[in-house]
């Protein structure tokens, strides 16, 4: 192989690593705020069922193993209950979708569930 | 980066640091595998005798590891499935750094997993290997060790943070996006976050002065990349040529 | 039967892989270079004081020219998928003779004296100065790689063991440490144009007696013709087919097809050597030197054509390394490779029907064919990748009626090495050429309880001499040794008589 | 450079035991270095060795086997004419193993 070659071998390598940070930084600038989803405001109440910190990271584990308990072994009478998700967090594409299509990570809620 | 935790402010340092390292070592490296010459033409035959011969091999070799599966079997399964869930992981951690992230990416979230989830197995079967056969043994060397340890902790760690203790994945992304962006936000203060992403930047920073560096070496194997054609084409040695 | 006065492995039913012996060859060291021959070769003639000064910054040198070096001493990954296809480690179970051990012989010297990771973690990374105790080691187990590149077929990056010997030697002989086999030779043909240091009256001696014997046998007048001016072709071989058997039955056979041919040709008394010895100890400067040799003598006697004898490495260099170290070869005939085996040669004869040849003067041997390492794995014969295989079968076919192949996992592309290539084939050194021949002579074995076979026929100089001397220990008589233009001049009918 | 001991004379001889000089040769030196490689010297060994020493002498080189084979069937006998008979008298090889005993220096090369 000639050195021009090689050298475009090596070029390209370090570029395709650095390609997915030089798209973020080119698609949204440099020194500027990162950034981050526009959640609407809650209604009806003014606190979650749990901390808005506790909520943020775990709020799948309410929903999805409930899920569990409710549909697949069919124990009624839990504490949380999608709908009243529902009552606070009303527009599905206001709220939940914001965060979700942010990281790239698609909630199950909806395969069975119908928010408007 | 005022206003910063000292947290944040400590690790935005390390990973703007290890990034250097990362990139500063890995083109000092392959430009020396590109620029070093080949002064005589030592391609192993049979070869192919002709440039595009030689790169459809070489895309084969790499695509499917060819050369090792004729050298042992046992090796190449632990070795190509390893590999090939490396890439799944890498491919499910980029919606942590593109933005907006493309659909594509959002599809193959469930394959990704899959991947992750089963990322300590060839690990395992690796390190077991390394301490089950005499010559193996003989051969590995703490640092060998070491790299398989890495990253079976670093696959653990990111496991953990999947399926065990839950962090604000909004919250990563934004602090991941602010570091690329050079504007750095507060890190989520999570510790199973900090665990995964403490170990991955050790991982970066050792990878350009380590055996892991055969990631880009393999694309420049002169016994592999040079044409086996001496006697048709005069091969020029460029430090003997006038 | 020879006896040896160490422990034989076993071939039969093949070679298995062995428990690791640490240490087992570590006892086998080389006869050192004499100042003379270390000084006629470019080197100091002494060990220089500061050796390891010297050592280090030659390994750096070496590192800055040579792709190969810089990057297989880095991405090895220790996978171990050559570890058990070294013929020298199947023979003996020393762990250094696992080319990813050799190789790590020079790499834990790279690791400490290169590396930001070796010079911190010296031990944790198994980094290693180049102490008197590491320098011995690498005179003892780079004396036990014959340069083959059998690993290089097997590992995931093409690493190639000897690239890393020949820089080892290479280093080694800067220093002024080098092996007396090696640069005694390359010091002869330097002088006398070839590796015995067969003076020229000695050469016309030698062909005229040819010339005779021939006749005795054909009743045909066969030439041997030396330095004859516009010949056609120049043929060169490794001088030991003017000194050993059953090399020279093959001479008869080359002289036999070029009569036949009626096509002009001539040895040279300049350049009366094929073998390159410059290429086992990595000296590019020598290497090129011996090869400029065979040019200059080509241009001066106005030949149109080189073609070449049997020999494995020699071969290698002049196919991959002949164009770049002595070339351009612009004063040949465009319309032949440069240079043209000899199997080439008298293949394209045989194909176009200008050989006469009678297959049943080879009926008494049933036939199997070596692949010789260099020629395998460091060459081409033909136009198509794997004509270096395909080419002395035809020949084989075309010459014998009995004809049967070895184990392919022992021959054509993962061929076993004879044991005695690389430099190696010195006295001295015996014990690890007798038990690298292992894993071939299994192979050899195999066919010949099973199918009869009686003769083994290669085209190597180093093969043959290896096998002839090493196979009795085996239970295999040298006789089963055979060139495989012996049995072409065998089979060629010359018309006469 | 090594040296052995032969009839009170200190004679060279390199790392394979081969003469340093051709001058130090003596017969007694040949039967030395022949019990040496566990080998009787008959007068057939003799003709081997003296016909190494003279062809040397003209050439400076030791001969092709061939010469010497067919040499030596035309001194003893047609059927003593060939390799096999040679390493009936010298098993370690008629190149390597006669050339020593004769006092010629050791062949080098691929034999």
């Amino acid at each position: 192989m000639n050195a021009k070659g090689s050298i475009a071998i090596a070029i390209t390598l370090v570029a395709l690593i650095a390609a997915p940070l030089l798209y973020t930084a080119a698609g949204n600038g440099l020194f500027t705020k990162p950034p981050a989803p526009q959640l609407a405001k809650a209604v009806n109440a003014t606190e979650c069922v749990e901390p808005a910190g506790w909520m943020r990271a775990n709020h799948m584990n309410l929903l999805t193993h409930q899920r569990d308990l409710i549909v697949r072994e069919g124990e009624r009478g839990r504490k949380y209950r999608i709908e009243g998700c529902a009552t606070c967090h009303t527009k599905r594409a206001e709220f939940c979708d914001r965060c979700h299509s942010y990281a790239g990570a698609k909630p199950e809620c909806f395969d069975c569930h119908y928010l408007p | 980066m005022s206003g910063l935790s000292p947290l944040s402010l400590v690790y935005a340092v390390l990973s703007y640091a290890v990034t250097a390292v990362f990139f500063g070592g890995l083109l000092h490296k392959l430009w020396g595998y590109a620029v070093t010459p080949n002064p005589l033409n030592i391609a192993t035959t049979p070869a192919p005798a002709t440039r595009g011969g030689v790169i459809v091999s070489n895309i084969v070799n790499i695509a499917t590891f060819s050369s090792l599966f004729k050298g042992n079997r046992w090796t190449w399964i632990g070795g190509y499935a390893f590999h090939v869930i490396l890439l799944a992981v890498f491919a499910r951690h980029l919606r942590l750094f593109l933005h907006p992230v493309p659909p594509l990416l959002v599809l193959i979230q469930p394959v990704a997993l899959l991947g992750a989830l089963l990322l300590p197995l060839p690990l395992i079967y690796l390190l077991a290997r390394r301490k089950a056969v005499d010559r193996y043994a003989w051969i590995s060397s703490p640092a060998d060790y070491f790299v398989l340890v890495l990253l079976l902790l670093i696959g653990l760690s990111g496991l953990g943070l999947k399926f065990v203790s839950h962090s604000d994945m909004v919250g990563i992304k934004q602090f991941l996006l602010g570091l690329v962006m050079a504007s750095p936000v507060d890190m989520p203060p999570h510790p199973a976050f900090i665990i995964h992403f403490t170990l991955v930047l050790m991982l970066a920073a050792y990878f350009p002065f380590s055996k892991l560096m055969h990631a880009g070496g393999v694309f420049f194997s002169p016994t592999r990349t040079m044409v086996d054609d001496p006697r048709e084409r005069r091969h020029v040695n460029p430090w003997a040529a006038k | 039967m020879a006896k040896a006065d160490f422990e034989l492995p076993n071939i039969e039913n093949g070679v298995r892989v062995p428990a690791i012996k640490p240490g087992a060859m570590a006892h086998v060291k080389y006869h050192p270079a004499s100042e003379a021959h270390l000084s006629k070769t470019g080197f100091p003639a002494n060990r220089v004081d500061n050796w390891k000064e010297v050592a280090l910054a030659k390994m750096n040198e070496l590192m800055g020219k040579y792709k190969s070096l810089q990057l297989f001493l880095d991405v090895c990954v220790k996978c171990g998928a050559c570890a058990d296809k070294c013929h020298y480690f199947l023979g003996t179970g020393d762990p250094n003779n696992m080319p990813v051990a050799r190789q790590e012989l020079m790499r834990k010297v790279y690791r400490k004296n290169f590396t930001v990771g070796g010079a911190l973690f010296g031990g944790l990374a198994r980094a290693e100065d180049l102490t008197e105790e590491v320098l011995q080691e690498w005179m003892t187990y780079f004396h036990q790689c014959s340069q083959c590149r059998r690993c290089s077929v097997f590992c995931p990056f093409g690493i190639d063991t000897a690239e890393i010997s020949m820089a080892a030697r290479e280093i080694m002989d800067s220093i002024g440490a080098g092996q007396k086999y090696t640069l005694e030779i390359i010091a002869k043909v330097h002088d006398t144009g070839n590796n015995l240091g067969i003076p020229k009256n000695a050469l016309i001696g030698t062909l005229e007696f040819l010339e005779e014997d021939v006749k005795e046998a054909t009743g045909v007048d066969v030439k041997f013709p030396l330095d004859q001016k516009g010949a056609e072709v120049m043929l060169i071989v490794p001088s030991a087919d003017f000194f050993s058997s059953p090399h020279v039955d093959s001479l008869v056979g080359y002289a036999k097809v070029f009569h036949a041919a009626g096509i002009s040709y001539t040895f040279s008394s300049h350049a009366s050597e094929f073998a390159n010895f410059g290429m086992f100890i990595g000296s590019y400067d020598n290497t090129k030197k011996i090869a400029t040799r065979i040019a200059d003598a080509g241009r001066d006697l106005g030949v149109k054509r080189i073609v070449v004898g049997e020999c494995g490495h020699a071969y290698r260099v002049a196919y991959s390394f002949w164009n770049t170290l002595a070339g351009p070869f612009d004063f040949l005939d465009k319309n032949y490779p440069v240079p043209t085996h000899i199997c080439e040669f008298t293949e394209e004869l045989i194909r176009r029907n200008a050989l006469t040849l009678d297959k049943s003067a080879n009926d008494e041997f049933t036939v199997t064919y070596h692949d010789s390492c260099n020629v395998a794995r460091g060459s081409r014969m033909g136009t198509e990748p794997g004509g270096q295989f395909e080419i002395p079968r035809n020949i084989l076919k075309a010459v014998c009626n009995k004809y049967v192949e070895m184990d392919p996992e022992s021959n054509r592309e993962k061929t076993f090495c004879c044991g005695g290539g690389g430099g190696l084939l010195s006295d001295e050194l015996l014990e690890v050429r007798v038990k690298g021949a292992a894993p071939k002579a299994a192979a050899l074995k195999e066919v010949m309880d099973n199918q009869g076979v009686n003769t083994m026929a290669m085209i190597c100089a180093i093969c043959k001499a290896q096998f002839t001397k090493v196979l009795p220990y085996y239970d295999i008589p040298m006789e089963a040794v055979a060139g495989v233009h012996q049995l072409v001049s065998n089979a060629i009918q010359l018309g006469g008589k | 450079m090594a040296t052995i001991q032969i009839a009170g004379k200190n004679i060279e001889v390199d790392e394979d035991g081969y003469l340093v000089n051709l001058e130090d040769w003596s017969e007694e030196v040949a039967n030395s270095l022949a019990a040496s490689e566990q080998v009787e010297m008959s007068p057939n060994h003799w003709e081997v060795v003296n016909f190494l020493r003279e062809y040397y002498q003209e050439y400076k080189i030791a001969p092709m086997i061939r010469i010497l084979t067919k040499e030596i069937g035309k001194k003893l006998g047609k059927d003593k004419g060939n390799t096999k008979y040679l390493y009936e008298l010298y098993p370690g090889g008629p190149a390597k193993q006669a050339c020593k005993i004769a006092g010629l220096p050791k062949p080098t090369g691929c034999v």
